[in-house]
């Protein structure tokens, strides 16, 4: 291990929750909601990893490649809906799709 | 004996059901002559357990009420008390059966009125009889039920029905102290055999007899019309004349006496309750007495004098004098159906007319009504050697024998009133039977029977005193010695001889000198004056006219309030209250369910919010937990 | 991987090979018998995993009892959606082999999440469902809603699933391995990072079963989604995620915290749900609202996790699940190729097309917990556990909000019985036979478990041991 | 050495991410994150995990973040004029959360407890840097239906998003 | 003679099969209306024959003392449940009633109700199970299960086929209802918890759970869940206001099964479940049960007598009736509660008959308005007999059959609290006073409006004279019943069987 595995959590967790509130705070742009996803998933695989270092096994590793795979697969089905929703409604704010409530 | 007291019990009762079931299906005539004939077959039945009455018998039809150990078989009790009012009961009731023949002859509702008379007699029957107090009861609310609903007989007019209602109502308030009698009773003895409790007089506490007699009392003034609950039977007279003249007069309104003189052996040891039942008595018999003076409704005037005999009959209970109060009660029985039985006649001979100022000179034209009715004046004032003479004589006497402040000035207040009774008795003969004719009607023709009717009945209140002259006379009165032996009537105070000889002398004057003045005011000269006098309401006369105003106190007191009451507790409790508070509770919680629902937005963000917000709490949380 | 292990998983192969095939059978003959293709293969894991009774154990997947019994659940379920979409996607015009093929997946995916032996499997099996409903909600492409009610769910589940596998990793991290096995063994006092990752996979899990505050995607997928989507959403996921959770939580069972942040879940889940409920016009969202509320008592269950509160989960979500096929599947029968969806709108429905109505009626009183329908004896269940752990407060809650759900209920009932349906007569369609089936299955089933429960309970105490 | 230039990149990685998330134009913040996320690659790099480290930059920073610009570009939003900002309200509840959950967070990591039980726990101190070969054997060996669970996702990840993106045949409805 | 307890299954579930067969034909009223009629019928010939039988039962001696029947199975064994059903002299009594007065009810419906009729009947024949079933259990799960299957029929019976605000009122009943019932299941399961904890046993057995020892506050808190319950079907001022409303806008043979059986349960079960569990709670709540019993009867029959509307104020004087119910079970004293028991039985025939009655009226007048009527005594005399009778009736007139049921009340009452007792008897005048108002607006006075009326067909004749009798008869020949429930009683008061 280069640095504590407490080091590697809080960068983590840092990169983590600056992507949610990224997350929570672009209501008006779909795209950058993604985007912040993109980052706290990121965030879990460094700990995936950090966590692998740490223990000697290969499993954290392994979860963050499947993780990257489903990102792949979520973020594709994500951005068809975006241009699904973006034809239908000339918009990406999210804020204009809430026509449901109550 | 048994099959005797079971017919004289099931006669009626099976007459009643046969006219109130078969009623529409039976000719009149058949259904008359059945009507009439099981009440005299139940007097049948009662002269010949008359005839074979050896002692006192208890004799169970049936079980009733069984629950554990409150036990109250269909049993009946005869004894002197029992045997003597059934025979009168049967007897008077059986007159007035007949005379109802001729008296309802156009009415087409005769069933009906047939069935209530005869389901009246089971019940009075069953009352006088019943060997507990539960099947005393039963007669008791049976007789209430009938009243009621004879009183309202013609229904349509509003004033009949609602004077049932006022009778039923009344009479009922009694019951219910009645009603607390009863389970009180059996609350301290474990049982409510009426036998039984009488024996149990010395067992219970004094307080405790003082509060069961209080409650019997009450019983007693819902019934036979004493102050306060008397309101009802002025009203009462709204009924058809022979019902007033068989329930409100001879038999149903003297239960209230009866059940106190059946119950003296328990109650009578208390002091209270035999100055308490005295004071009613006394109180009621001069307050009727006032009212009957300025009557002007032939009806209300027997009405208000029924009360005052019956206030008579509770005096003598409440002094003692039981044999009296009975011999008053079975005379009264005798000359106030013939008075009321007279009315009807005239009644129904001037077309249902029944104010007395529209009467007079009717003396010939109603000869075979006058003499008859004469006579139960005659009785009904005292006038000396009628039965009514002797009877009221010997309840006088029983207060005379007292002695004291309370008693001396009972007695003082029963003379007055003898005195008031006479003048408005005479003043009512005078007044219908005398003078000119100038207001009156015409009289049409009465059937025969109704007059044929009032001829024992004169004879049997004239003639009543011979049931027991009084001692002085040097034998036992019969009724005395008959009486005697049941526990209460023996041991009667008796006033000396010669205080009697005097308290009759007085009587005698008093009821002669209501005669004279009623005969001064409304006979001649100077029976117009006052007649006209009377007829524009002299001040004073409203107050007795009304009855002293109970009605309207009644009314401020209990009725006006009640009503207010319960609309208001129906709008405001339990529509305004309780409903409202509920609906406001669920509109509360729609109100509550609003906020949840409020905060889904629609809108992404607000659930994204949500979610993250799960992570900040769920993480403060631990750290909270683990680091503290 | 032995042939014994081959037989035990062939349900979870059946039913994603059958994906494929129906995909492929898609672009062969578009049109062609593609729902009863794949009710086939739904039918064939189902009675391959009850003829079957085999266990076997992988690594990452271990066919067990536990995993067998949501297998058998889940294909149910399965079957009785397929079912109802068969006709309900005709007269929307929902064409094509996307629709059954991702449910088929669906149940592949819920299947594995279910027999998982360790995080990684149990976490691509749960988001490969949540997956498959992303496409599922937004498959009614013409209408407006159902874009809305994509996104909103995508959105959501992928943040949660972010947090989900955080919490997983923080776990991984803190242990050092993935195995809910060894993760369970090493009780000791649990250190607060493993806690934390515990947490993060509870919130996680919590979004999937509605919980609040995690619960505010519930209505307007419901109401967005067909409502034969909506029906195994609400259903089949929420089992799953049950079956998810009751492998989660032994790692936590020794924490006290754990407890009480279920407690505090199941007491807000339970208030806001039924509250909610009352204020709804539509009837889908009364159902969302009245699914989150029924949540909150599968969360009063786990609560009273030590005092037998697992076999009461169980047996509360199966009672839920057949009420809520039975409700959503009414829902989507009476809608009838309409927007139907005001309560107002179902007056005197229950006259016009009876099975349905019956049905629906049925199905409400089971959520109102009302005898003799099987949600009377879930929470029968649920308040005997609760009160077995001493959780009184808790439970009064429950009863009393229960009493509210009750009014709400009603409402529906009422409508459509006792109103009146002036003005609104429709040509009466016959139930199709499919639809009959999908209809009467879960409605017998609700009264079934309603009036003899036991051999479910008897079965559910067996596997939840 | 390898600790000054984790602590570099991880510096690096936080600012491009902050940076990446503030940022109006879509296009820049899709090149700062890809900054961010070669930093993060690195550093997986130096945790002795170099497969995810090359997946990282494959994957992520290439294909994924070009997928991003590619719709961007097809929907025409690289208009940062026409691009609307998060307001400074909408910010603010926004890193508050985020704030609280990251405090709370850090002070379990740095917790006693969790430093104790780290200290108790048999750490294998030099772990050792597992080869490619080793991974994969696990993959595939132990983790083989997962793959296969993954592929299949993936599959419908393409049927999805075809059936999404297909033009519907009635045109817009409202 | 056989003594199968089957017997008691079938007592239970025939009529739930005559459902079954009734909603096959629900759009055929020409064959529903038979159907129906042969199950109420032979559900009614059962209960007579188990009358019959009944003293021949008891000689047999089953499995617990006191019982003439006793049905035992297993369950649901998860959960301790079992299928008992029991029947004692007090539920024999009750199953009589239940049947009876269905077939009353089916009788009063037969040409009212005209739309759905087949559903109608099938959701008669459907409660008719559940209260048998509530009458017969003797498992508490069992009990609560029949105990709310019932209210389902009767929310339906009133919501589709009342009039007025009739939805208000059917889910006013229902949630008020469920609300107590809620409670009171928490209470079972927490009791069945507490036994079990006690003894190892898990059961609902009513007969096992009342061997259970209990601190103080605990059985304070369990007797009044069940308290509430009860006290809202029974109903209890002040929860009583589902009442009027629910009986003023059922349709009515709705009315006379929730007048004659429903609020029945309330009171069968507080005395068959609720003081044998929780003695010493009851005690300490005896005079809370007292205060509202009395404050019920007055405040009833005051609200009563400012009714305008017939069958309301039929309905709270069914509130006044069954305080007197009340006070004989809170009096917990052999004749009280016989008199409880019998009055009971009486409330059901007569307020029964009254609705059933009013109902006649309605169905010819279209108008349940007092002040609408007057001198029907002239127009349909019958009618008027009828209801004058059982005016009387209720009223508590000695002869009939109130009159039983209030005077042992309210003699074994005094015995114990001479303060309730004596309270109690102001009820009964101003019971008079409502019911005599009631019966000289309509019967007596003159017509006020010109209503088109016909006097009693044949089939309602039939009906009310049978009522009728069982008035006359149970008011002068009670010992029969008095006998049947003495057994019962003794062991109910006496403790522990």
């Amino acid at each position: 291990m280069i640095v504590p595995l407490e080091h590697i959590l809080i960068l983590a967790g840092l990169l983590f929750f600056l992507g949610m509130g990224g997350m929570l705070a672009w209501r008006a742009n779909l795209i950058m909601m993604l985007v912040c996803i993109e980052v706290m998933l990121n965030a879990v695989m460094l700990v995936f990893v950090g966590g692998s270092a740490r223990w000697g096994t290969a499993d954290g590793q392994l979860f963050a490649i499947f993780i990257m795979a489903l990102t792949s697969a979520e973020v594709s089905l994500a951005l068809a809906m975006v241009v699904y929703l973006h034809r239908r409604r000339k918009t990406i704010d999210t804020d204009r799709f809430s026509e449901m409530k109550g | 004996m048994n099959i005797y007291l079971a017919l004289i019990l099931l006669l009626p009762l099976l007459g009643g059901l046969c006219n109130a079931l078969l009623g529409r299906l039976l000719p009149r005539r058949v259904g008359v002559i059945v009507a009439c004939g099981v009440i005299w077959g139940a007097f049948a039945c009662a002269v010949l357990a008359f005839v074979g009455f050896t002692g006192p018998v208890r004799v169970e039809l049936g079980s009733w009420l069984a629950a554990f150990s409150f036990q109250a078989p269909i049993a009946l009790y005869l004894d002197q008390l029992s045997l003597g009012l059934t025979l009168m009961i049967t007897f008077v009731c059986g007159l007035i059966h007949l005379y109802s023949v001729g008296y309802m002859q156009d009415d087409p509702a005769w069933a009906r009125y047939f069935a209530l008379l005869n389901i009246f007699v089971f019940a009075m029957l069953t009352l006088v009889l019943a060997e507990n107090l539960p099947l005393l009861y039963l007669g008791w609310e049976g007789v209430g039920f009938c009243s009621y609903a004879l009183i309202g007989f013609w229904y349509t007019e509003e004033k009949n029905a609602t004077a049932g209602r006022k009778a039923f109502i009344t009479t009922r308030i009694g019951d219910t102290a009645f009603g607390i009698a009863i389970v009180w009773m059996y609350q301290l003895s474990g049982s409510v055999s009426i036998t039984h409790l009488n024996s149990m007089g010395a067992l219970i506490p004094a307080a405790v007899v003082t509060t069961l007699g209080l409650l019997l009392l009450a019983g007693a003034a819902g019934k036979s019309a004493q102050l306060p609950l008397s309101v009802w039977l002025p009203d009462a007279m709204a009924g058809p004349t022979p019902v007033s003249a068989q329930i409100h007069a001879a038999t149903m309104v003297t239960a209230g006496v009866y059940l106190l003189a059946r119950m003296f052996p328990l109650i009578g040891s208390s002091e209270t309750v035999r100055a308490a039942i005295a004071l009613t008595g006394g109180i009621t018999a001069f307050y009727a007495a006032t009212c009957a003076c300025c009557q002007r409704d032939l009806k209300r005037i027997l009405a208000y004098s029924t009360i005052s005999q019956i206030g008579y009959m509770v005096l003598g209970v409440g002094v003692g004098a039981l044999p009296g109060a009975t011999f008053h009660l079975l005379t009264h029985a005798f000359f106030k159906a013939l008075l009321f039985l007279g009315a009807g006649c005239v009644i129904t001979a001037l077309h249902h007319q029944q104010d007395i100022f529209r009467m007079g000179g009717l003396r010939t034209k109603l000869a075979a009504v006058y003499w008859p009715f004469l006579a139960g004046a005659l009785c009904l004032a005292g006038f000396p050697l009628t039965g009514g003479f002797f009877s009221k004589d010997a309840i006088l006497g029983g207060v005379a024998a007292q002695g004291g402040a309370l008693y001396g000035g009972l007695l003082l207040l029963g003379l007055f009133t003898a005195l008031l009774t006479s003048f408005y008795t005479f003043r009512m003969v005078f007044v219908v039977f005398h003078g000119e004719q100038e207001h009156s009607l015409s009289p049409g023709p009465l059937p025969q029977i109704m007059t044929l009717t009032l001829v024992p009945l004169a004879l049997l209140g004239l003639c009543g005193g011979l049931l027991n002259l009084p001692a002085y006379l040097g034998y036992e009165g019969v009724l005395d010695g008959f009486l005697g032996s049941i526990p209460g009537f023996g041991g009667v105070e008796q006033a000396s001889h010669a205080d009697e000889i005097a308290l009759q002398i007085v009587a005698a004057t008093l009821s002669l000198a209501g005669l004279g003045l009623a005969w001064s005011r409304y006979t001649g000269s100077r029976r117009a004056d006052a007649l006209a006098r009377e007829a524009t309401g002299p001040s004073g006369a409203g107050f007795l006219l009304n009855g002293w105003y109970l009605d309207n106190l009644y009314w401020a007191l209990v009725i006006n309030p009640f009503n207010h009451l319960a609309r208001f507790l129906w709008k405001r409790w339990d529509e305004a209250g309780i409903d409202g508070t509920l609906d406001g509770l669920a509109r509360l919680t729609a109100r509550l369910g609003g906020l949840p629902a409020a905060w889904s937005t629609g809108r992404v963000a607000t659930s994204l919010f949500g979610l993250a917000s799960g992570v900040a709490i769920i993480l403060v949380y631990l750290v909270w937990v683990t680091l503290s | 991987m032995t042939k014994a292990d081959l037989m035990a998983f062939m349900p979870l192969i059946i039913l994603a090979g059958g994906s494929v095939v129906v995909l492929l059978a898609g672009a062969v003959r578009p049109g062609g018998w593609l729902y009863e293709l794949a009710l086939a293969f739904v039918a064939a894991a189902l009675v391959w995993t009850i003829a079957l009774p085999a266990t076997a154990a992988m690594p990452g997947l271990a066919v067990t009892p536990f995993s067998r019994f949501f297998a058998v659940f889940l294909d149910g379920t399965g079957l009785v959606a397929l079912l109802l979409a068969s006709g309900y996607n005709k007269r929307r015009g929902i064409v094509g082999e996307e629709y059954p093929a991702t449910l088929l997946f669906a149940l592949a995916g819920m299947g594995a999440a279910c027999a998982a032996s360790d995080l990684l499997m149990l976490f691509l099996g749960l988001e490969a469902f949540t997956f498959a409903f992303y496409i599922l909600v937004a498959v009614e492409r013409d209408s407006v809603r159902g874009g809305e009610a994509g996104l909103k769910y995508l959105l959501n589940g992928t943040l949660s699933a972010a947090i989900l596998a955080m919490g997983i990793a923080l776990v991984y991290c803190s242990r050092g391995t993935l195995k809910l096995a060894e993760l369970a063994l090493q009780a000791a006092p649990p250190e607060p990072l493993f806690l934390a990752g515990v947490c993060l996979v509870l919130v996680g899990l919590a979004f999937k079963l509605s919980w609040v505050p995690a619960h505010l995607w519930t209505p307007d997928v419901y109401q967005g989604a067909p409502a034969p989507v909506t029906a195994l959403l609400s259903t089949a996921s929420k089992g799953a995620s049950v079956a998810a959770l009751l492998l989660v939580l032994p790692l936590a069972a020794v924490w006290r915290g754990g407890h009480d942040i279920l407690w505090g879940l199941a007491l807000a889940t339970l208030v806001c749900g039924n509250m909610a409920a009352l204020v709804q016009s539509s009837i889908k969202r009364l159902l969302a609202w009245s699914s989150v509320a029924q949540m909150g008592y599968v969360a009063l269950a786990f609560v009273a996790l030590p005092a037998g509160g697992a076999r009461a989960a169980l047996f509360y979500i199966v009672a839920y699940a057949a009420a809520g096929l039975a409700s959503f599947g009414a829902v989507a029968v009476l809608a009838d190729g309409t927007d139907r969806d005001a309560i107002e709108q179902y007056r005197g429905l229950g006259y016009r097309n009876p099975l349905a109505g019956a049905a629906l009626a049925v199905a409400l009183f089971s959520l109102a917990g009302i005898p003799p329908a099987a949600g009377f004896m879930a929470k029968f269940a649920v308040f005997s556990a609760a009160l077995r752990a001493g959780e009184t407060a808790l439970a009064v809650v429950g009863v009393l909000s229960a009493l509210v759900a009750v009014f709400f209920y009603l409402r529906v009932v009422v409508a459509l019985y006792m109103r009146p349906a002036d003005g609104m007569e429709a040509a009466v369609r016959p139930l199709s036979i499919s639809e009959g089936v999908a209809l009467a299955i879960p409605t017998a089933a609700i009264l079934f478990l309603g009036l003899y429960p036991s051999p479910l309970l008897d079965l559910l105490i067996r596997i939840s041991r | 050495m390898e600790q000054i230039i984790f602590y570099i990149l991880a510096g690096v990685a936080v600012i491009g991410t902050i940076l990446a998330i503030t940022e109006k134009h879509p296009v820049h913040a899709i090149l700062y994150l890809v900054t961010s996320l070669f930093s993060i690659a690195v550093i997986f790099y130096l945790l002795t995990a170099p497969l995810v480290a090359a997946f990282e930059v494959i994957l992520y920073a290439g294909a994924i973040m070009v997928l991003f610009l590619f719709v961007i570009m097809m929907l025409d939003l690289g208009h940062p004029e026409k691009g609307i900002a998060p307001q400074w309200r909408q910010w603010l509840p926004a890193l508050a959360l985020a704030g609280v959950s990251i405090a709370s967070l850090a002070a379990v990591i740095v917790s006693r407890h969790a430093s104790a039980a780290a200290a108790a726990a048999p750490a294998p101190a030099p772990a050792p840097a597992l080869p490619i070969r080793e991974v994969a054997r696990h993959l595939f060996q132990d983790h083989g239906l997962a793959v296969e669970l993954v592929s299949l996702q993936l599959l419908f990840a393409l049927v999805g998003a075809l059936y999404l993106g297909k033009q519907s045949k009635g045109g817009e409805t409202k | 003679m056989m003594a199968d307890p089957h017997l008691l299954t079938i007592l239970v579930f025939f009529p739930l099969a005559g459902c079954l067969l009734v909603l096959p034909v629900w759009k055929r009223p020409a064959a529903a209306r038979p159907l129906a009629l042969g199950v109420m019928t032979g559900e009614l010939l059962l209960a007579l024959w188990l009358y019959a039988s009944w003293q021949g039962l008891a000689a047999l001696k089953p499995i617990l003392p006191g019982y003439l029947l006793v049905e035992d199975a297993p369950w649901i064994g998860a959960f301790g449940i079992r299928y008992t059903l029991g029947l004692d002299g007090i539920s024999l009594l009750m199953v009589m009633l239940t049947a009876f007065s269905f077939c009353v009810a089916l009788a009063v419906s037969w040409r009212a109700i005209g739309e759905k009729v087949g559903l109608f009947l099938a959701l008669l024949l459907a409660m008719e199970t559940g209260i048998m079933g509530v009458f017969l259990a003797l498992d508490l799960a069992l009990f609560y299960l029949f105990w709310e299957v019932m209210l389902i029929p009767m929310f339906f019976l009133i919501g589709i086929w009342g009039h007025g605000r009739h939805i208000y009122s059917t889910v006013k009943f229902f949630l008020f209802t469920m609300f107590g019932s809620l409670l009171m299941l928490l209470a079972i399961i927490a009791l069945h918890l507490l036994h079990a904890q006690q003894s190892g046993v898990a059961t609902f057995g009513l007969h096992q759970l009342i061997a259970t020892r209990l601190p103080a506050g605990t059985q304070l808190w369990l007797f009044g869940a069940f308290f509430l319950a009860f006290a809202i079907k029974f109903p209890l001022f002040p929860l009583h206001t589902w009442l009027p409303d629910a009986h003023t806008d059922a349709p009515t043979a709705g009315s006379v099964i929730l007048a004659g059986l429903l609020l029945k349960t309330g009171s069968y079960g507080l005395l068959r479940f609720g003081y044998p569990l929780f003695p010493q709670a009851a005690q300490t709540l005896t005079p809370l049960f007292y205060t509202l019993a009395i404050a019920g009867i007055i405040y009833a029959s005051l609200v009563a007598f400012a009714q305008e509307d017939m069958k309301r104020l039929i309905a709270y004087s069914s509130i006044g009736h069954m305080g007197y119910v009340a006070i004989g079970i809170a009096a917990w004293q052999p004749v009280a509660l016989s008199g409880s028991i019998i009055q009971m039985a009486n409330h059901g025939v007569t307020t029964g008959a009254l609705f059933a009655m009013v109902g006649m009226l309605d169905e010819r007048a279209h108008t349940r308005e007092i002040g609408a009527f007057g001198g029907l005594w002239g127009k349909i005399p019958l009618w008027s007999f009828f209801f004058l009778l059982f005016s009387m009736a209720s009223v508590g007139l000695p002869g009939l059959n109130n009159f039983v049921g209030e005077f042992l009340v309210l003699s074994g009452t005094f015995t114990k609290s001479p303060l309730a007792a004596g309270l109690a008897f102001t009820g009964i005048v101003l019971t008079l006073v409502y019911t005599v108002r009631l019966v000289q607006e309509v019967v007596f006075q003159t017509e006020r409006k010109p209503l088109p009326l016909a006097d009693l067909d044949r089939r309602e004749i039939c009906l009310l004279a049978l009522l009728a009798l069982l008035v006359i008869l149970m008011g002068v020949h009670p010992a029969p019943l008095l006998d049947l429930i003495h057994g019962p009683v003794k062991i109910l008061v006496g403790g522990a069987p």
